[in-house]
């Protein structure tokens, strides 16, 4: 700092010179988006980070201390919901990457009834969490949903989806899977139209075949793509609750709490300041995980 | 302007008839426009719309405005939320009893205590709806009780008759077991339905240890060291172990588990009555087979009810218009309002207004209930009585109804939880 | 009219200097070529005179207009770009009008610029296209056209031809030599190629490690290059080097040799040399002629026999690889020793610091 | 032989979608157009009776038409929000791709905090208040602005990386000012991002319930979402009207991506770079 500003005392001449980058891409540009977000996200999110130090009921809040997080970390089934955030964020984040990869790559090829296929694979991004809740609930009925019903014609005794302690995370999980893999899939395309064809056409000359075509050049070129998928759907798999909410309530019994819908429950029983000093944890949780991806990622990206 | 308007009152020499006669006009006169926040539970919006058109029928110049909110936690939070920023409409449906001390009455509620027509309400209402010696709401709708829903086709059928103990119930429960049908209906995939056992058991707490509540309250008594309210979930285990339930229990559904109990698939449903209506609308031609018990006890003699008061209807103190308001909380109170809830969703309880009867044409589910109130063999459930209720509860009996957690460890632990919401509610002595 | 001055330029990037204090100035209609290795500063220096650079120090004139803090669009320069940079969006006409229309030139003037530009490319026929449905080398016509269409006091060229293939590339060369001609106006070309600078260049301005090396025309820099540097850098096939000792000095001629060489003698005017001081010497691989009594002795790695010329690898005793282009078809053997000749005039010779012994003042 | 190739992939493609696409949308259909009573039912069976008309206009009259004022709303709210956003979070992408300094991890953290953290909504209202914008619908339009920007930036920053600079170095020397660079430039390459982002943004700000519940309030100001609970509730939940419900909401976003579908394109920014 000191050293900076005496650079400036001594060289005068030099703050006339003008920032180039500065002035192609100039800071005002940010001022519409900074004001909104700042003041509408960022300002009431902060103030509210006092209020995790205070027993708070809306109408009355009483400093506390950090009371809020020992309780918060005596939650009952606090380890179980950790390792269910984490496994669950894993599974459906891995899972979208790959498959919608893999379903923008023959999205974008020339299929027959390529729009409608792009169509339904959107659809399921539209319909309200309470519909895809409602449905899946019903289709995974142990006994009478159809996807046992089916299993069941070929043979195979349909496990307890959404009641088994052990794989209702996972029901959901799958579900998510189901709901979000067309927006990966949009992103994705986004991306792989976004290479130029001469590309193509260049490996096609040169005899590639269509797997070396995909590994040598949609694959680095649909970076960008994977990592926006990767980052968005890792962070929304650390957050999710509204499905979870819907479809087991994090149950049966806790099986299936991950560390948001821990705080939505804290939340929805009034226990704000304990649930924004559960944010607050959870925030954390999701910055140790995902700001050195992104970092790690955005390098990646600019050194493209 | 309000104290403006104060002093020029006091000034007319505390004219209290003037004063009234100088608003009378006012709102007589002009059109007024109120709002009204309902949430969206089962008949809450019919008997809304009843209520506010027979009331603009009487009162032309005045119009209510229905606005919907979510039932459960995300509807507290609506309230809370729009109560704390001064957004709430000009009246309000909310829960009494523990939920209503949570949006601190005295703050944001004008107190109802010297209007003229709470003389209407009966006392077991306004004792959930008061804090510090100030009433605050009227009743929205009947009470209910939590028991047992059962087929009377299948007793019939089987020869039993409604059992006055847990005894007599597990018996009941063997004989419809043999006889093919399903004992006991569970719907655990909405997991509120699974409490009852533990939440209908209160009356009978409340027989063996008449100071429950409070001892409870004061953080003295506990569900994992009181014998009489570890019963409930020990009761909710043995119907497991029994295996009387249905097997899909963890599967189902609430409107399932009428469906079931509706087409004589099962015998007993553990539920509140407020069910009742659900019934009469989707199967009117077997409403008439569904009677309904409390939950037995172990002794025949202190067999009685733990009932769930109606909701209330409040007034901000952010309200535009307090006169039209605290008129129409006067109507909903009236034997007029009453009827005119009656007619929309018909009689499925008690309604808690004096010298508004029910008709004599009720189902039978709600003909088994009127007695034990008639007789006064009703207590309430243990959140009208003390303000805390821990939030995982529906959690933990599911676990209990599964067969997961046997009954100790899940008084324990809901113990725990019940602390934790003593403490984030600032009571003294947690 | 508007020449181009740089006045002690510098840049740096935080710690590292890039660009170490240039001194250039150029004549109105010039054609110049930076040339150097990558990483040399030519880029840079080129980016700073367009504006996308700062300039740490020193100063800019282009015409008599100071341009240190000047925007690039005021600076009367068009830009031609390695990649290209054609807008994909825009069909090649909108390529072409695009700095017009956001000047707001009027749509007639802006539809006669681009039809003009398009003449003078024969690309008339293209301007409906987009940058997609070009070939490379008709892409690299649309980025001049845009720069022509600005009619700009300087032009820039940054590697314009580095992605063209070898036989476009010429054609391209011999293009921009005409375009410069018909259009007289200054352009400053950027390039690794030193065959792109030779054959372009009136003046080449020779850069390593951020300083200019050597600037004049190509044929000055050939003949007399200032330093090792230059002198390798310029001239294809590279020239030839090898350690020389001094043996004798007098006022006009000096005897070098080493273990290797047999000793000769070159005429040298004017500097003080001392027995036993390290020299290099340089041959150009166009002036060695075997001679059976030639000075170099060196035994054949590779031949290339050319019809014409005959270009001969040959490695001396010290292992150093030398090249000689001979004219005419020469058989030899690989394995041969042979002895190689050149006339006196032809070896230059560098001192310790790298400096051209003959020129160096 | 090549015929099986070239139609093979497609057709399994198609199977595959079908069934774990398409079977799930046809229960939904199905629960849309039973009665009451067989939707109450809760499984995947033919409809024994259809009540398409009936459940309609069930749906579309109840609460006094209280699905049209919504649909009203919402399209207000999502178009206006998503056009702010997409051009707001394209210019922040763009400038914190393109310019690197001291305190661009520190935008990327807070950028990310919007990913990360959840929104308070109690500081929120009261701020609103003081400000004027709360219960209204542009106040509602900059919460979601808000609150889908980082969403957006994240998007619109990763495609920007793969515009060349030498592009925006061409505008600026062709006389390029800043704004002129991003729009007539930079924003027209972004074609399949933007496009990517105004159909996620719509189906998110579209469905998007607890903002409206929270932030506006008020019958005349109901969004889509909030018509769901006309006919589902804590306890008891008429499923043929709420299905039916579910899909009249489905159905405007569904149309969104149809007509955006239809604009991406292969091969847009062809050229752009090396031939």
């Amino acid at each position: 700092m000191a050293v900076a500003t005496a650079g400036a005392v001594n060289a005068p001449k030099k703050s006339r010179v003008k920032d180039r980058q500065a002035s192609m891409y100039p800071i005002w540009l940010l001022y519409p988006a900074a004001a909104i977000y700042g003041i509408l996200f960022l300002l009431p999110t902060i103030t509210s980070l006092y209020y995790s130090l205070t027993r708070w009921t809306l109408f009355n809040s009483e400093f506390i201390g950090f009371d809020n997080f020992i309780q918060f970390f005596q939650e009952p089934f606090l380890y179980q919901a950790l390792i269910n955030t984490v496994i669950f964020a894993f599974v459906t984040s891995g899972l979208k990457v790959v498959l919608g990869l893999a379903l923008a790559v023959l999205l974008t090829s020339p299929l027959i009834a390529r729009d409608f296929l792009r169509s339904v694979v959107f659809f399921p991004v539209l319909v309200s969490t309470v519909g895809v809740g409602i449905t899946f609930t019903i289709l995974m009925h142990p006994t009478e949903g159809v996807i046992n019903e089916t299993l069941a014609m070929i043979g195979i005794d349909g496990p307890g989806w959404l009641v088994d302690r052990n794989l209702a995370l996972y029901s959901v999980a799958l579900v998510d899977v189901w709901r979000g893999v067309g927006l990966a899939t949009v992103i994705y395309i986004a991306g792989i139209v976004s290479i130029p064809a001469d590309y193509y056409e260049a490996s096609r000359i040169d005899g590639a075949t269509r797997w070396q075509q995909f590994r040598h050049i949609t694959l680095p070129l649909v970076r960008p793509a994977m990592f926006t998928v990767i980052i968005l759907s890792f962070i929304g798999g650390l957050r999710l609750f509204d499905l979870i909410w819907t479809m087991t309530k994090g149950g049966p019994g806790f099986s299936s709490d991950v560390m948001a819908s821990v705080v939505y429950k804290q939340y929805q029983s009034g226990f704000y300041g304990l649930s924004t000093a559960g944010n607050v944890v959870l925030f954390v949780l999701i910055a140790v995980l995902a700001v050195p991806l992104n970092m790690f990622l955005n390098r990646k990206v600019v050194t493209r | 302007m309000m104290l403006k308007k104060l002093n020029a009152t006091l000034a007319m020499g505390g004219a209290t008839a003037l004063a009234l006669s100088l608003a009378a006009p006012a709102y007589a006169q002009d059109q007024v426009e109120l709002t009204w926040l309902v949430d969206n539970g089962p008949s809450t919006v019919d008997i809304a719309e009843a209520l506010v058109a027979a009331y603009e029928e009487k009162n032309p110049n005045v119009s209510i405005e229905l606005e919907i909110r979510p039932g459960g936690g995300e509807g507290d939070n609506i309230v809370k939320t729009r109560l704390a920023t001064g957004e709430m409409t000009d009246i309000f449906v909310y829960n009494s009893g523990s939920l209503l001390q949570a949006i601190a009455p005295q703050q944001t509620l004008m107190p109802l205590t010297d209007q003229p027509f709470m003389d209407n309400v009966q006392e077991a209402f306004q004792s959930v709806v008061s804090t510090d010696g100030e009433v605050f709401g009227v009743p929205y709708g009947a009470a209910q009780g939590g028991g047992i829903l059962y087929n009377s086709a299948i007793y019939e059928e089987l020869g039993l008759e409604v059992p006055q103990t847990w005894d007599a119930f597990m018996e009941n429960n063997s004989a419809i077991d043999e006889a093919g049908y399903i004992p006991v209906i569970q719907t655990f995939r909405e997991s509120w339905t699974s409490q009852i056992f533990v939440l209908a058991d209160f009356y009978n707490v409340l027989q063996a240890e008449p100071d429950f509540a409070e001892r409870y309250t004061n953080n003295e008594a506990k569900y994992a060291t009181s014998e009489a309210a570890q019963k409930g979930f020990e009761r909710l285990a043995a119907i497991h172990e029994a295996g009387y339930t249905n097997e899909d229990f963890n599967a189902l559904g609430y409107q399932e588990g009428l469906e079931m109990l509706a087409n004589k698939e099962g015998a007993h449903y553990p539920m509140i009555t407020f069910a009742i209506p659900s019934l009469e609308t989707n199967y009117p031609d077997q409403v008439d087979d569904i009677g309904f018990f409390a939950l037995p006890g172990d002794d025949a003699d202190s067999n009685g009810l733990t009932t769930w008061m109606p909701a209330g209807v409040y007034v901000p103190q952010t309200t535009s218009n307090p006169e039209v308001a605290m008129d129409f909380l006067g109507f909903i109170a009236s034997v007029e309002g009453c009827e005119a809830m009656i007619d929309a969703v018909g009689a499925n309880g008690p309604y808690l207004i004096e010298g508004c009867g029910l008709p004599d044409d009720v189902v039978p589910a709600v003909r088994d209930m009127l007695p034990y109130f008639e007789e006064g063999r009703v207590e309430p459930a243990l959140e009208f009585l003390s303000p805390i209720k821990g939030p995982a509860l529906e959690q933990i009996t599911v676990e209990v109804g599964s067969g997961f957690r046997d009954p100790a460890s899940a008084a324990e632990l809901y113990d725990q939880d019940v602390r934790k919401q003593a403490q984030q509610l600032g009571l003294e002595g947690w | 009219m508007s020449g181009l001055k740089m006045k002690d330029l510098r840049k740096s990037f935080g710690a590292v200097d890039v660009i170490k204090g240039v001194d250039l100035e150029i004549e109105h209609g010039e054609f110049v070529v930076f040339v150097g290795p990558s990483g040399c500063g030519k880029s840079t220096l080129l980016r700073m005179t367009a504006g996308l650079e700062d300039i740490t120090s020193g100063e800019l004139w282009i015409g008599d207009q100071l341009c240190n803090d000047v925007e690039p669009r005021d600076r009367g320069i068009a830009m031609v770009f390695q990649s290209y940079a054609l807008y994909p969006h825009m069909t090649v006409a909108e390529n072409f009008g695009f700095s017009l229309t956001l000047a707001r030139a009027p749509k007639e003037e802006r539809e006669r610029k681009v039809m003009d530009a398009a003449k003078i490319l024969q690309m008339e026929h293209l301007l409906d296209r987009k940058p997609s449905q070009l070939s490379g080398g008709q892409r690299q016509r649309v980025a001049i056209g845009r720069a022509i269409v600005r009619q700009p006091e300087v032009f820039l060229f940054d590697e314009p031809l580095s992605n063209l293939d070898a036989a476009l590339r010429v054609d391209m060369r011999m293009e921009l030599s005409k375009l410069h001609q018909q259009l007289g106006a200054t352009m400053i070309y950027v390039t690794h190629d030193q065959i792109e600078a030779m054959t372009l260049a009136d003046r080449i301005v020779v850069l390593n490690g951020g300083e200019v090396q050597q600037q004049g025309a190509p044929i000055d820099l050939y003949n007399s290059p200032a330093n090792l540097f230059v002198a390798g850098f310029i001239g294809s096939p590279k020239m030839n080097f090898t350690k020389v000792k001094v043996r004798s000095a007098d006022a006009t001629s000096v005897v070098v040799g080493s273990d290797e060489l047999v000793d000769v003698m070159v005429p040298l005017s004017g500097r003080k040399l001392n027995v036993g001081d390290e020299l290099t010497l340089g041959i150009r691989p166009h002036v060695l002629t075997t001679d059976s009594i030639g000075a170099l002795k060196g035994t054949v790695d590779l031949v290339e026999r050319l019809g014409n010329e005959t270009i001969v690898n040959f490695r001396l005793a010290t292992g150093a690889q030398w090249l000689a282009v001979l004219s005419g078809d020469i058989v030899l053997k690989q394995g041969e020793a042979v002895n190689f000749a050149a006339e006196s005039k032809d070896i230059l010779l560098f001192g310790a610091d790298g400096r051209n012994l003959a020129t160096a003042s | 032989m090549s015929w099986v190739k070239k139609y093979g992939l497609s057709a399994a493609a198609i199977a595959i979608s079908l069934v774990v696409f398409v079977v799930p949308f046809i229960f939904i259909i199905f629960m849309a157009v039973k009665d009451q009573q067989q939707s109450a039912q809760m499984d995947f069976s033919w409809p024994t009776s259809f009540h398409v008309v009936e459940n309609f206009v069930q749906v579309i009259q109840a609460r006094d038409f209280m699905l049209i004022t919504a649909y009203i709303n919402s399209t207000v709210i999502t178009v206006t929000s998503v056009a702010l956003l997409v051009v707001l979070s394209a210019l922040v992408g763009f400038v914190l791709q393109r310019r690197v300094t001291w305190w661009t991890p520190w935008v990327d953290f807070f950028i990310l905090a919007g990913l990360m953290m959840p929104p308070a909504v109690v500081p929120t209202i009261t701020l609103m208040q003081q400000l004027g914008i709360f219960k209204t619908i542009h106040g509602l339009v900059l919460i979601e602005v808000a609150y889908n920007m980082s969403f957006s930036v994240i998007l619109f920053r990763n495609f920007i990386a793969t515009i060349p600079r030498e592009l925006d170095e061409a505008a600026i020397i062709d006389g390029a000012r800043p704004l002129s660079l991003f729009f007539r430039v930079i924003l027209p390459m972004l074609k399949p991002v933007t496009v990517t982002v105004i159909v996620v943004q719509t189906v998110a700000i579209f469905n998007d319930f607890v903002n409206p519940l929270y932030y506006l309030p008020g019958r005349e100001n109901a969004t889509v979402q909030l018509t769901l609970y006309n006919f589902q509730s804590q306890f008891v939940t008429e499923y043929n009207l709420l299905f039916m419900n579910i899909l009249l909401i489905t159905i405007p976003p569904l149309v969104v991506f149809l007509f955006f579908n239809r604009q991406i394109v292969a091969g847009m920014s062809a050229g752009a770079i090396k031939g």
